[in-house]
C-alpha cells in the first residue's frame, strides 16, 4: 500500500513533466494526460480508501534513506545527520487520500469544460497537475520534512495558480501576496522542523508519536522556552499561514484572481486545509505542548468569526466564498484547538467537499454570466437548475442543517468548544464565538443563494446569456453536492441520538484508530462532554435557523432593507466591506511605509554609507578642503581624483605633495629641520 | 711589485677592466670622432661590463679587505658589482635608441655612464670613510652632469639644479658627520669605528648620533629615503628617460649596500652568523622601521595624485626604498637576502617601466597618462611588457615583485615587534595598486583618439622581452637567486 | 686659560668649525642666487676639513684627517667646475640663476 | 592518473597560450579552441568525479613536488571533498562560460585569452595544499579578472574593476601576512596546509602589535578572515560585488558569483577551520552574526535595487550568508549545508546571471524600473515563454524552492545551525531572509516578465541554441540535485566529518 | 705652558714667548676673520663681495691649518680654493650678471625660516654638543699626538697617498676625468 502511495503521488506529477514539455502539441493542449492521471491516482487510492472502511484501519510504511552525513565520531553535537523518508499508510492518510484524488479528479474534470479555450490551457493544467501531486505527496508523507516539500509545492503552484492571468497586475499582485504571505508561515515551517531535529532527530510521524510522551524530551529548552512549546507555536504560525488564519489571512481572498477550479482545489478543498491536517498530524506535539493548544484554539476562534462577519458584506461571489472558506478552517482551527481533533479532520472533509462544490458552482455561474459580482446576478434559479440544486445543497451543508455533512462535522465541534469551555470557564468566549459564527455562516451563505439565484435578474443583459453548464462541469457539481450529505461520513441525520441505530460509522471509527496511534488520551468528563453535545446540538440547530430565516427576511423577502440596514450600520458596514482594514495596514503601513523605507534606506546606506564613507570615502571631505585651496592654487582645481577608495590615501597623498613645492631649498629647509628634530627627538 | 700589491690589483680587477674600456672608449673617440654615432660606444660598454662581470666571478673568493683596508672584497660586494656593471650595461641599451639623448653625445653619455658605476661599485665595497666619500662623490658629481645630459632643455637643467644643490648640501652635510665621526673615534675605518662605539657607549656625546644622521642622510640622498627623497620626483621628471632609469636602479642599489655596510658594521656588531646587534645607545632596528615606514608612505601617498607617469614611477621608487629598508629591520641574514632579492627583482621591473616609459615618450613626446591611452592594443609587446612590470612593481604573486615582497615581509616577521610595519608595509603595496593602475587603465581601458603606431627598435624589443620573461621567472623559480643572494650575504665582510 | 691659548685648542678649532657649518647651511638655505648657495657649500665643506685637521692632530695624531681633507679640497674644486656648468647652463636657458625661479618641475 | 589536478589546472594555460599564437581576425577559430581548452578539464573533471573516493575523508590525487627548497615550497596539490565538488564547478562553469561568450566581439583573442588564464587560477586555488601556491594561485585570478572588467565590461567598469582589484588585494596582503607568519611560527617551518593543521602550532603563543600582545592564532584569524571576508563578501567588504558583477560581462559575472564568492569560503573551511580551529571556535559567534547579516542586509538590498543584475548580485550576497551561517554552525548538517550551498548557488545563480546576460543581449538594458521610474520590462512571459521556463527555475532554485538544489542546501543549514543551541536566536532572525528572498525574487519576476506586455519588447528573440546549451546543463543539475543531493553530498561528508572532529568540544 | 706649535714654526720664530703669543694672536686673528668673513659670505646682498669674502674665508681656514700642523694642506687650500674655486666663480658670476647689479636679494621672509631652523633649533644644540664633544676628546689626548706634531707633514701625506690610500688617490682621477668630461658637455655651446 505504501508503495502504492508513490504512484499515486507520481502520477500527475509525470502529467505535469509530460505537460510542461509537450502538452502545447498534444491534441487538446494535452488536458486528458492530467485527468486521467488523477483518475489513475483516483483508482489507485480507492482500495486503500476502501480498505479502511471496511476494516477499520490501515496501517503501512515505506522508508528509505534520502540524506546522510557521517558524523565526527566522538558524539557531541557532531553526529551523523540524515534524513529518512517514506510513506506513511493510516487511517488519516486513507482518508485524506480519498479526499484529495476525488477532489482533484473531479475539479481536473470540471476545468476541461471551465478553462476550455484559454490561454496557456495545457500550463494550467501541468500546474493542477503538480499541484495535486503535491498534495498528494503532503498526504502520504511520513515525515515533516517531505510534508513540509510538498507544501512549499503547492504553495508555488498556489502562486502560478493565482497569476495564471498573469497579464493582470491584480492577479499578479495577489499571487505575491499568497505566496509570500504563506511564506512567513513557511519560514516558522522550518524553524519548527528545525526544532523537531534538534529535539528528537527525527521528524517521521510514527517515531515522534512514540517520542513525545517521553519525560526527558519534555524537558529540552529552545530559546530560552519549553522546546514543545517552542515547535507548536512554530508550527501553528505554519498553519496560520497556509490556513490563512488571523493575522496572515489577507492573500486568501486575493487568491480569488486565480481561475474559479483553482480556488475550489487549492482555496478550498486542500492546500488551505493541509495546514489544518499539519496540526492534526502533530497533534500529540501540541497536547503535549499545553500552552499551544489554547492559543491555536483562539486563533480559530476568532478567525471564524471575523471572517464570517467580513463575509457578510461581501458583494464578489468568490469574495463571500473566500471568507466563509477562512472561516470555516477557523472551525477546524477552533476544533483542534480545544482538543476536539477528530471533528476538526471530520470538518476538514466535509469542508473540501461542500466547498469544492460552492466553489464549483459558482465558477459555474460566473462562467455562465461573466461575473462576479452578486448585485449583476439573480434570478438564476431557472436558467441553471443543476448548478442552483447542488450549490444549494452544498450550501445547506455549510449552514449546519441537519442531514448535511456540515452539520455532522461542526456541531461535534461546537460541541467540543463548549465542553471546553465548560470544563475551563475562563474560555467561555470561545463557544460564544462559534455558535456567533455558525449563525452568520448560515446568514451570509443563505444570503448569497438569494442574492445569485432567486429574486428577479438585477442585470437582464447577463441573465439573458447564463446557460446550464456542459456535462464535465456538472458532473463534479453532482458528485460533490452527493458528498454533502450526512450519510456518506455518519448517519443520516448526523444528530448522534437519532442516527446511532445506523452503522455508518467508519470515520469514527477510523479516527479511533488515529487517535490510538498518536496516542492520544481523551481528557475531561464523558459526562460533561456529552451533555455539552446535546447542548451544542440544541443551540447550533437554533442559530442556523436564526440565520437562514434572517437572510430569508433580509434577501429573498425584502421585509428588511439590506441597504437601510447598511446606513444604520454605516461605520461597521465600512468595517466590514473594507475587512477590517486589514490589507491597508499590511501593504500601506507595514511594507510601503515601513520595509520598503527600510529597504531603500539600507541600500541607500550601502551606497552612501558603507561606500562612500568607508571605501570611496573622504570625498566630500576632499572636495571641502579642494574648494578652499582652489582660490590659492589653479592646479587644485584641475586635479580630480579618480573615484576610488583612494580618497582618503589621496588626501594624504595631496597633503604631502604640498612639500613637493619644486624649490629645492624649500626641500632642503624641510630635511634640515627633519635632521634636527631627529637629534632633539633621540636626546 | 709587492705581492700585496699583485693581490689588491687582482682584486680590483673589474674596475680595472671598467677603467680599461673606458679609456679606450676616450681615446677612440679623440681618434676617430664619427665612432660616437655608431653602436660603437654602446658595443665598448656592453662588452666592457660583460668583461667586468666575468672578472667579478673570477675574483669572487674569499672574504677580505685590501688596498690598506680601504676596500672590500666579500660576496656581498661582488654581488653588487655585478649588479652595477648589469645594470650599466642594459642602461647603455636603454639609452641607445633614445632620441631624448643627442647621438653626438653617446661618447660622454657612455663616459659617464661607466665613471659612476665606477664610484657606485667603490660606494658599494668601502669599508673605509674615504672611499664611500669618493665613491658617493663620483656617482654624485658626475650624475649632477648626467641629469642635465639633455642640456637644450630647460626641463633637464632644472633637474640638474637641484639635483645638484641638494647633491652638493647632502654631501657636506656627511662629510662634516664623517669630521664628527673621526673626531670621536679617531678612525676612519668601519670596522674601527664600529669597535670604538661598541666599546665606549656610556658619556657618548650626542653629536656623535648626530653625525651618524648626517652621515645617514647622505646615503639616503643617494637612495632618496625620507627625509632626503625631494629631489627624486622632480629629477627623475626633468631629466631624460634613459638617466631616470639609470639613477632609480644603480645609484640606489649603491646607496643600499653603503648603507647596509656602513651601519652594519660601523653602528653594529656580528653577533652570530648573519646576526648583527646595534651599538649600545642607538637602535638601529626602530630608527630604520621609523624611516621606512614614513618613506614608503610618502612615495605612495604623493604617487596618487599624478598623470605623469615618469613622476608616478619616480615617487614609486621612493616607495620602494621603503619596503627595501624593511628587511634591514631585522639585522639578521634572511632581511638582507630579501634585500639583494628584491633589487634584483627591482633592477629588472623599474628599468622595464622606466624603459618602456621613454620609448612613449620619444614617440608621443609626452609621458603623460594620456600618451599611454590604447597603448595595450596597438602595441601589445610594449603593452604586455609594461603590464608585467607595473604587477610586478605592485607585488601580484607570479612576478618576481612579489617574491621580493614575500622575502622582505617574512624577515620582517621574524623580527619580534614589528608587526605593525609590516600590516603597514602591506596596506602600503595596496595603495601602490592604486597608481599604478591607472597606467594600466589608460594602456588598455581607454581608447586613444588618434592611434599612433609605435614603432619599436628590434634592439627595444628584444630588451624589453628579456627584461619581463625574467620578472616571470623569478616570480616562479627564486630558488637559485635567493641561494646566490644568501651565499653574498653569509660572506659579508 | 686666556684666550690667546684657547685660541689654539681643540675648542676653539671647533668652535668655527661649527659655526661656518652653520653659517654655510644658513647660506644654502636662504641664497636666492645659485652661486651664492654653491658659495654655501663650500663653507661647509671648509667647516669639515677644519674639523678634520683639529683632529687629526687633537684626537688622532695621526696623518688620516689631512688625508682627508685634502681630498675633500680636491672634490670640491670638482664639484665646483660641475656646478658652473650647469649654472651656466641655467643662465643660458632661462636669464636667470636664482634657485626658487627653478620650479617647473613640482608636486 | 595522479597528474589528473595538474592537468586540469595547466591545460587551459596551453590553452591560452595556443589563443595568443593564433592568428589574428579568425575569432571564431579563437572560440572553438577556448572551448576545447575547457572541454578537457570538463572531461577531466567528470572522471575525477568517476573516480573520487567518497568513503576516504583524505586527500587525493596527491601531487607533491619540491618547488623552492630554500623556503620549504612545495608544488603540492590534491584534493578531499572540500574541493571536489568546487573543482567540478570551476570546470563546468568555465566551459559553460566561454560558450556563453560567444557573442563577445571585441579583443576575442585577449577576452579568451584571459578567461582561460582565469581558469587555471580557479582550479589551482582549489588544488593547492600548499599555502604559497594557494596564494599564487589566489592572487593571478585578480590579473585576468581585473582586465576581463576593465574592458570588456559595462559603462563603469573601470571604477568596478579597480575596486575589485583595491578590494581583493587589500584582503589578500593580510593573507600574505598570515602566511608569512604562519611559516615562521611553524616549526619547522612549512607552507604545507596539511601539516600546519597538524601542527596546532600557534596556540597560546602571542605577537605584539602596537605594544598589545594579541594571541596568536587569533590575529591570524582574522587577518585570513579579512582576507576571505572580502572574497565571499561578507558585510561590510561587500561594496565591490554590485559594482564587480553589474560592470562585468555576462560570463564574467558568471564566474564571479558562480566560483570566485566560493573561495571566499573554500578558503575559511581550508585555512582558518583546520588550521586555527580553536581561534575558530572563539569567532564562531562573530561568524554567525556577520551570516546572518549578510543573509538579511543583502535580501534588503536587493529587494530596492532597479537593476536586474544588481539585484541578483545583492541576492549573492544574501545567499552566501547562508554559507557563513552553516559553517559557523560546527554541525553535520550545517556544514554540509554550506558547502552543499556553495556548489548549489554556483549553479543556480550561474543560470541567474546567464540569463540576465540573454536578455541583456536583446535589450541592452537590465533595468527593472528605468531610473526614470517608467516600465524597464513587462509581461515579456508571453514573448519569450522558453526563456521564462528557465528564468522561473532559476529564480525559484534561488529563492528555496524544495525540489530544487537552493532548499535542500538552505533548509541543511537552518536544520544544522538550529541544532546548535548557541545559534537558534540567530538561526531565527536568518530565517527572515527566507521569506525576504521569496519577495525580491518573486517581485523582480512580476515586474519583468508578467503584467501587461510592454510594447517595446513585442518582438523579443527567443533563446538560441547556443544559449540553451548553456542553460540545461545547469537547469539539469538544479533540479536533479534538488531532488537527491546525495551525489554532491557524498563527495563532501566524509570529509566534513573528520574536519567537524576538531571541533567536538561545542 | 707648552704649546705644541708645528715644527716649522717653532724654527721659525724660536722659544720667545712674545712670539709664541704673537702667533696665537695671529691664529685667533684668523679665526675670527674667517667667521666674519663667512658672515659677510652668507649676508652680503652682492653676490661679487660675498665670493670675495670667501675668499679671506679661505685664507683664514689656511692659517688655522698651518697652526694645526697642516702646512700641506694650507698650501693646497690657497692653491685650489683660492686660486681656482674662487676665480672660477668669480668667471661664472662675470658670465652671468652685470657686475654691480647683482644683488642677492635675501628677502625677510626668505632668511628667516632658515634662520629659525639653523640658528634657532640645529644652532645652539649643535655648538653644545661639539663643545662636549672637544672635552671629551681632550680629556684624553692621544698619546703619540706631541710625536705626531713633530714629523714632516708633506712627506707623511706623499707617503700616505701612495701607500694606504692609493686606492683614494687612484680612483679620484676617475673623478676627475668624469667630472671634466660632464663640465665640457655641458658648458660646451651648441
Amino acid at each position: 500500500m505504501a508503495q502504492q502511495c508513490l504512484y499515486i503521488v507520481l502520477l500527475p506529477f509525470l502529467a505535469f513533466l509530460v505537460q510542461v514539455s509537450i502538452g502545447k502539441k498534444l491534441p487538446r493542449h494535452g488536458d486528458f494526460v492530467p485527468v486521467l492521471a488523477i483518475f489513475g491516482s483516483f483508482l489507485l487510492a480507492m482500495p486503500i480508501f476502501m480498505e479502511l472502511v471496511s476494516k477499520g484501519e490501515v496501517h503501512d510504511t515505506l522508508r528509505f534513506t534520502w540524506m546522510s552525513m557521517p558524523g565526527a565520531e566522538a558524539a557531541g553535537i557532531n553526529k551523523s545527520f540524515q534524513i529518512v523518508i517514506g510513506t506513511l499508510v493510516n487511517n488519516l492518510t486513507a482518508i485524506m487520500l480519498g479526499m484529495v484524488t476525488l477532489c482533484a479528479f473531479l475539479i481536473h474534470l470540471f476545468s476541461t469544460g471551465y478553462m476550455h479555450g484559454e490561454d496557456r490551457y495545457h500550463l494550467f493544467f501541468a500546474y493542477i497537475a503538480l499541484f495535486s501531486a503535491g498534495m498528494l505527496g503532503l498526504v502520504v508523507s511520513d515525515n515533516l520534512f517531505t510534508f513540509f516539500i510538498f507544501w512549499e509545492v503547492m504553495g508555488v503552484c498556489s502562486y502560478s495558480l493565482i497569476g495564471f492571468y498573469y497579464k493582470k497586475p491584480s492577479a499578479n499582485a495577489a499571487s505575491i501576496k499568497a505566496f509570500m504571505t504563506t511564506r512567513i508561515g513557511d519560514t516558522c515551517f522550518l524553524l519548527g522542523i528545525a526544532g523537531l531535529f534538534y529535539v528528537f532527530g527525527t521528524t517521521n510521524f510514527l517515531e515522534l508519536y512514540k517520542l513525545i510522551p517521553n519525560p526527558e524530551y519534555h524537558n529540552v529548552t529552545l530559546l530560552g522556552m519549553p522546546a514543545y512549546a517552542f515547535i507548536g507555536f512554530m508550527l501553528m504560525m505554519a498553519t496560520i499561514g497556509k490556513s490563512a488564519q488571523l493575522p496572515l489571512h489577507i492573500w486568501l481572498p486575493d487568491a480569488m484572481e486565480g481561475p474559479t477550479p483553482v480556488s475550489a482545489l487549492i482555496h478550498a478543498a486542500t492546500m488551505v486545509a493541509a495546514g489544518v491536517f499539519l496540526l492534526i498530524r502533530m497533534f500529540p506535539l501540541l497536547q503535549a505542548a499545553e500552552v499551544v493548544l489554547p492559543v491555536v484554539a483562539y486563533v480559530g476562534g476568532i478567525t471564524a468569526f471575523f471572517a464570517a462577519t467580513i463575509a457578510l458584506v461581501q458583494v464578489d461571489i468568490k469574495k463571500v466564498l473566500a471568507y466563509s472558506t477562512i472561516s470555516q478552517l477557523g472551525y477546524m482551527v477552533l476544533g483542534v484547538g480545544v482538543g476536539a481533533f477528530a471533528p476538526g479532520f471530520m470538518h476538514l472533509v466535509t469542508h473540501a467537499c461542500f466547498k469544492a462544490c460552492l466553489f464549483l458552482a459558482s465558477g459555474s455561474v460566473i462562467h455562465s454570466v461573466h461575473t462576479q459580482d452578486m448585485r449583476e446576478m439573480g434570478g438564476l434559479k431557472s436558467k441553471m437548475p443543476v448548478t442552483f440544486a447542488t450549490m444549494l445543497i452544498a450550501t445547506l451543508a455549510i449552514s449546519g442543517v441537519p442531514g448535511f455533512s456540515g452539520f455532522v462535522s461542526k456541531d461535534r465541534i461546537l460541541g467540543g468548544v463548549l465542553a471546553y469551555s465548560m470544563e475551563n470557564p475562563a474560555h467561555f468566549i470561545l463557544p460564544i464565538l462559534g455558535f456567533a459564527t455558525a449563525g452568520l455562516t448560515a446568514f451570509y451563505m443563505f444570503r448569497l443563494m438569494f442574492l445569485t439565484f432567486f429574486g428577479h435578474a438585477r442585470d437582464e443583459h447577463k441573465h439573458h446569456h447564463a446557460h446550464e453548464q456542459p456535462l464535465p462541469m456538472i458532473i463534479p457539481l453532482i458528485v460533490l453536492a452527493g458528498l454533502s450529505f450526512a450519510i456518506v461520513f455518519a448517519g443520516p441525520t448526523g444528530i448522534e441520538s437519532i442516527d446511532h441505530i445506523m452503522p455508518t460509522k467508519w470515520f469514527d471509527v477510523a479516527l479511533e484508530g488515529a487517535q490510538h496511534e498518536m496516542g492520544i488520551v481523551e481528557h475531561g468528563n464523558p459526562e460533561i462532554h456529552h451533555h455539552a453535545h446535546e447542548q451544542a446540538l440544541i443551540i447550533s440547530l437554533i442559530v442556523a435557523f436564526t440565520g437562514i430565516f434572517l437572510s430569508a427576511i433580509t434577501y429573498l423577502k425584502r421585509i428588511i432593507n439590506p441597504d437601510l440596514v447598511k446606513k444604520l450600520t454605516g461605520p461597521l458596514h465600512y468595517i466590514l466591506f473594507n475587512k477590517y482594514f486589514f490589507d491597508e495596514f499590511y501593504i500601506g503601513v507595514l511594507i510601503k511605509k515601513v520595509f520598503l523605507s527600510f529597504n531603500r534606506f539600507l541600500a541607500a546606506f550601502d551606497d552612501m554609507v558603507v561606500d562612500r564613507i568607508f571605501v570611496d570615502g573622504w570625498k566630500d571631505i576632499t572636495m571641502a578642503i579642494k574648494a578652499v585651496i582652489a582660490k590659492f592654487d589653479d592646479l587644485i582645481v584641475d586635479r580630480v581624483f579618480v573615484d576610488g577608495p583612494g580618497h582618503l590615501a589621496a588626501v594624504g597623498g595631496w597633503t604631502i605633495r604640498q612639500l613637493q613645492t619644486g624649490k629645492v631649498q624649500q626641500y632642503l629647509i624641510i630635511t634640515i629641520s627633519m635632521l634636527a628634530l631627529a637629534l632633539y627627538f633621540v636626546r | 711589485m709587492t705581492p700585496e700589491m699583485m693581490t689588491n690589483l687582482k682584486l680590483f680587477a673589474p674596475e680595472i677592466a671598467l677603467t680599461f674600456f673606458l679609456c679606450t672608449l676616450f681615446v677612440y673617440d679623440a681618434v676617430l670622432p664619427s665612432l660616437r654615432k655608431t653602436l660603437f660606444p654602446l658595443i665598448v660598454i656592453v662588452f666592457g661590463m660583460g668583461l667586468a662581470i666575468w672578472a667579478t666571478a673570477d675574483v669572487a673568493t674569499g672574504v677580505q679587505t685590501y688596498f690598506s683596508g680601504m676596500i672590500a672584497n666579500d660576496g656581498f660586494g661582488n654581488f653588487f658589482r655585478i649588479f652595477f656593471f648589469a645594470t650599466a650595461a642594459i642602461c647603455a641599451i636603454v639609452a641607445y635608441g633614445s632620441k631624448e639623448l643627442e647621438t653626438s653625445g653617446r661618447t660622454e653619455f657612455g663616459l659617464l655612464l661607466l665613471c659612476i658605476t665606477f664610484g657606485l661599485s667603490l660606494m658599494a665595497n668601502a669599508t673605509h670613510l674615504l672611499t664611500l666619500y669618493i665613491g658617493i662623490e663620483t656617482a654624485s658629481i658626475l650624475s649632477f652632469a648626467m641629469a642635465g645630459f639633455a642640456r637644450h632643455t630647460l626641463r633637464g637643467n632644472e633637474a640638474s639644479i637641484k639635483y645638484l644643490i641638494f647633491g652638493a648640501l647632502s654631501s657636506g652635510l656627511m662629510i662634516y658627520g664623517f669630521s664628527l665621526i673621526y673626531g670621536y673615534t679617531g678612525s676612519l675605518q668601519y670596522a674601527e669605528i664600529g669597535k670604538y662605539l661598541t666599546a665606549h657607549a656610556d658619556g657618548r656625546p650626542l653629536i656623535v648620533l648626530f653625525a651618524l644622521f648626517l652621515i645617514y642622510g647622505g646615503i639616503a640622498y643617494k637612495i632618496s629615503a625620507f627625509p632626503m627623497h625631494f629631489w627624486t620626483p622632480d629629477v627623475y621628471e626633468g631629466t631624460t628617460s634613459p638617466v631616470a632609469t639609470f639613477f632609480s636602479v644603480g645609484p640606489k642599489a649603491a646607496g643600499v649596500a653603503a648603507l647596509i655596510r656602513f651601519f652594519l658594521t660601523a653602528c653594529a656588531t656580528k653577533t652570530g652568523e648573519g646576526v648583527w646587534t646595534s651599538i649600545p645607545g642607538l637602535s638601529l632596528p626602530n630608527a630604520v622601521a621609523m624611516i621606512a615606514a614614513v618613506t614608503m608612505l610618502i612615495g605612495n601617498l604623493s604617487a596618487i595624485g599624478q598623470t605623469n607617469v615618469k613622476r608616478i614611477l619616480a615617487y614609486s621608487s621612493i616607495a620602494h626604498v621603503g619596503y627595501i629598508l624593511m628587511g634591514l629591520v631585522g639585522m639578521e641574514k634572511t632581511g638582507l637576502t630579501a634585500i639583494l632579492f628584491y633589487l634584483v627583482a627591482y633592477c629588472l621591473m623599474n628599468i622595464g617601466a622606466f624603459w618602456v616609459v621613454g620609448i612613449v615618450s620619444d614617440i608621443k613626446k609626452s609621458e603623460d597618462l594620456s600618451a599611454f591611452r590604447g597603448m595595450g592594443w596597438s602595441s601589445p609587446t610594449l603593452g604586455v611588457c609594461m603590464a608585467v612590470f607595473l604587477f610586478s612593481l605592485t607585488g601580484i604573486p607570479m612576478f618576481s615583485g612579489f617574491i621580493g615582497k614575500f622575502l622582505l615581509f617574512g624577515a620582517l616577521l621574524k623580527a619580534p615587534g614589528f608587526l605593525w610595519l609590516a600590516i603597514f608595509g602591506v596596506l602600503n603595496s595596496v595603495v601602490s595598486l592604486y597608481y599604478y593602475s591607472k597606467i594600466l587603465k589608460a594602456m588598455y581601458f581607454e581608447r586613444d583618439e588618434q592611434v599612433v603606431a609605435l614603432d619599436l627598435l628590434p634592439l627595444h624589443r628584444a630588451g624589453l622581452v628579456l627584461l619581463a620573461i625574467p620578472t616571470v621567472v623569478l616570480g616562479l623559480f627564486f630558488g637559485p637567486v635567493i641561494e646566490f643572494a644568501e651565499k653574498a650575504v653569509l660572506s659579508f665582510l | 686659560m686666556n684666550i690667546l691659548d684657547w685660541a689654539t685648542s681643540l675648542q676653539a678649532y671647533l668652535v668655527v668649525g661649527t659655526c661656518l657649518f652653520l653659517l654655510g647651511v644658513f647660506a644654502v638655505l636662504s641664497r636666492r642666487n645659485t652661486i651664492g648657495i654653491l658659495l654655501g657649500i663650500e663653507l661647509i665643506l671648509n667647516a669639515a676639513g677644519i674639523n678634520f685637521v683639529a683632529f687629526s692632530k687633537f684626537r688622532a695624531a695621526a696623518i688620516d684627517g689631512q688625508v682627508f681633507t685634502l681630498f675633500v679640497i680636491l672634490i670640491a674644486a670638482a664639484e665646483a667646475a660641475v656646478a658652473l656648468a650647469v649654472i651656466l647652463r641655467f643662465y643660458r636657458l632661462k636669464e636667470t640663476i636664482n634657485a626658487d625661479e627653478a620650479n617647473i618641475l613640482r608636486n | 592518473m595522479s597528474c589528473i589536478l595538474t592537468l586540469m589546472t595547466f591545460i587551459p594555460l596551453v590553452g591560452m597560450i595556443t589563443i595568443l599564437a593564433l592568428p589574428k581576425n579568425n575569432d571564431n577559430l579563437v572560440r572553438w579552441t577556448a572551448s576545447v581548452f575547457t572541454a578537457i578539464p570538463l572531461a577531466l573533471a567528470v572522471w575525477l568525479y568517476m573516480n573520487f573516493d567518497t568513503a576516504n575523508p583524505g586527500l587525493q590525487f596527491v601531487q607533491q613536488v619540491d618547488w623552492i627548497k630554500a623556503y620549504n615550497i612545495q608544488y603540492y596539490v590534491g584534493i578531499d571533498g572540500l574541493s571536489v565538488p568546487m573543482v567540478l564547478l570551476t570546470a563546468l562553469l568555465s566551459f559553460l562560460c566561454v560558450v556563453a561568450s560567444w557573442g563577445i566581439d571585441k579583443g576575442v583573442k585577449g577576452y579568451y585569452a584571459m578567461f582561460l588564464f582565469l581558469e587555471t587560477g580557479m582550479i589551482g586555488v582549489f588544488c593547492a595544499l600548499d599555502f604559497f601556491l594557494f596564494f599564487v594561485y589566489w592572487e593571478i585570478m585578480l590579473l585576468p579578472m581585473y582586465f576581463l572588467i576593465g574592458i570588456w565590461g559595462g559603462k563603469n567598469k573601470v571604477y568596478a574593476a579597480i575596486k575589485f582589484f583595491l578590494y581583493t588585494l587589500f584582503g589578500s596582503v593580510l593573507m600574505l601576512l598570515v602566511m608569512l607568519a604562519m611559516y615562521i611560527y611553524s616549526e619547522p617551518h612549512t607552507f604545507n596546509l596539511i601539516e600546519l593543521a597538524k601542527m596546532h602550532a600557534f596556540v597560546g603563543k602571542e605577537l605584539v602589535l602596537f605594544g598589545w600582545a594579541i594571541p596568536m592564532d587569533k590575529l591570524f584569524w582574522v587577518g585570513l578572515f579579512i582576507g576571505f571576508a572580502i572574497k565571499v563578501p561578507i558585510w561590510p567588504f561587500h561594496t565591490w560585488l554590485p559594482w564587480a558583477h553589474v560592470e562585468a560581462p555576462t560570463a564574467v559575472s558568471v564566474i564571479l558569483a558562480g566560483v570566485l564568492l566560493k573561495m571566499g569560503t573554500y578558503g575559511i573551511l581550508r585555512m582558518n577551520y583546520s588550521i586555527l580551529p580553536d581561534a575558530t571556535m572563539w569567532a564562531s559567534n562573530f561568524m554567525m552574526i556577520l551570516g546572518v547579516i549578510n543573509v538579511i542586509y543583502g535580501a534588503c538590498c536587493a529587494m530596492a535595487q532597479k537593476d536586474l543584475k544588481k539585484l541578483v548580485a545583492y541576492s549573492s550576497v544574501s545567499h552566501m550568508g547562508y554559507v557563513i551561517m552553516g559553517m559557523a554552525s560546527f554541525t553535520t548538517a550545517g556544514v554540509n549545508g554550506a558547502v552543499l550551498q556553495m556548489f548549489n548557488h554556483g549553479t543556480s545563480t550561474a543560470m541567474m546571471f546567464l540569463l540576465v546576460g540573454v536578455l541583456y543581449d536583446r535589450a541592452h538594458h537590465r533595468w527593472i524600473v528605468k531610473p526614470d521610474g517608467s516600465r524597464g520590462f513587462g509581461g515579456i512571459a508571453s514573448t519569450v515563454p522558453v526563456y521564462t521556463g528557465y528564468m522561473v527555475i532559476a529564480l525559484f532554485a534561488s529563492l528555496g524552492l524544495p525540489g530544487l538544489s537552493g532548499f535542500i542546501s538552505e533548509a541543511l543549514v537552518f536544520l544544522g545551525a538550529f541544532s546548535n543551541p548557541r545559534f537558534q536566536v540567530y538561526v531565527v532572525i536568518g530565517s527572515i531572509g527566507i521569506v525576504l528572498g521569496a519577495g525580491y525574487l518573486l517581485w523582480m519576476f512580476m515586474r519583468v516578465f508578467l503584467g501587461p506586455l510592454n510594447e517595446e519588447y513585442a518582438n523579443l528573440e527567443d533563446m538560441t541554441w547556443r544559449e540553451k546549451f548553456t542553460l540545461i546543463p545547469l537547469a539539469i543539475l538544479v533540479i536533479v540535485l534538488g531532488v537527491y543531493p546525495m551525489p554532491v553530498l557524498n563527495l563532501m561528508s566524509s570529509t566534513i566529518a573528520q574536519l567537524l572532529t576538531l571541533f567536538n568540544k561545542v | 705652558m707648552d704649546v705644541d706649535f708645528p715644527r716649522e714654526i717653532h724654527d721659525a720664530i724660536g722659544d720667545g714667548a712674545i712670539m709664541e703669543n704673537g702667533m696665537k694672536l695671529v691664529l685667533l686673528l684668523a679665526q675670527v676673520m674667517t667667521l666674519v668673513s663667512a658672515l659677510v659670505v652668507v649676508l652680503h646682498p652682492n653676490i661679487l663681495y660675498a665670493t670675495i669674502f670667501l675668499l679671506f674665508s679661505f685664507l683664514g681656514v689656511a692659517v688655522m691649518f698651518v697652526f694645526a700642523g697642516a702646512d700641506f694642506l694650507a698650501g693646497a687650500q690657497v692653491i685650489v680654493y683660492v686660486g681656482g674655486v674662487t676665480i672660477l666663480v668669480l668667471f661664472a658670476i662675470m658670465l652671468t650678471q652685470w657686475l654691480y647689479e647683482a644683488k642677492l636679494k635675501t628677502t625677510l621672509m626668505k632668511g628667516l625660516i632658515p634662520f629659525i631652523v639653523v640658528m634657532g633649533a640645529l644652532g645652539p644644540i649643535l655648538i653644545k654638543e661639539t663643545l662636549k664633544l672637544s672635552d671629551s676628546v681632550s680629556a684624553t689626548p692621544p698619546e703619540k699626538m706631541g710625536e705626531f706634531a713633530a714629523l714632516a707633514k708633506t712627506q707623511l701625506i706623499g707617503q700616505a697617498l701612495l701607500g694606504n690610500y692609493l686606492l683614494p688617490f687612484e680612483a679620484i682621477t676617475i673623478l676627475l676625468l668624469g667630472a671634466l668630461v660632464g663640465a665640457v658637455w655641458l658648458a660646451r655651446p651648441e
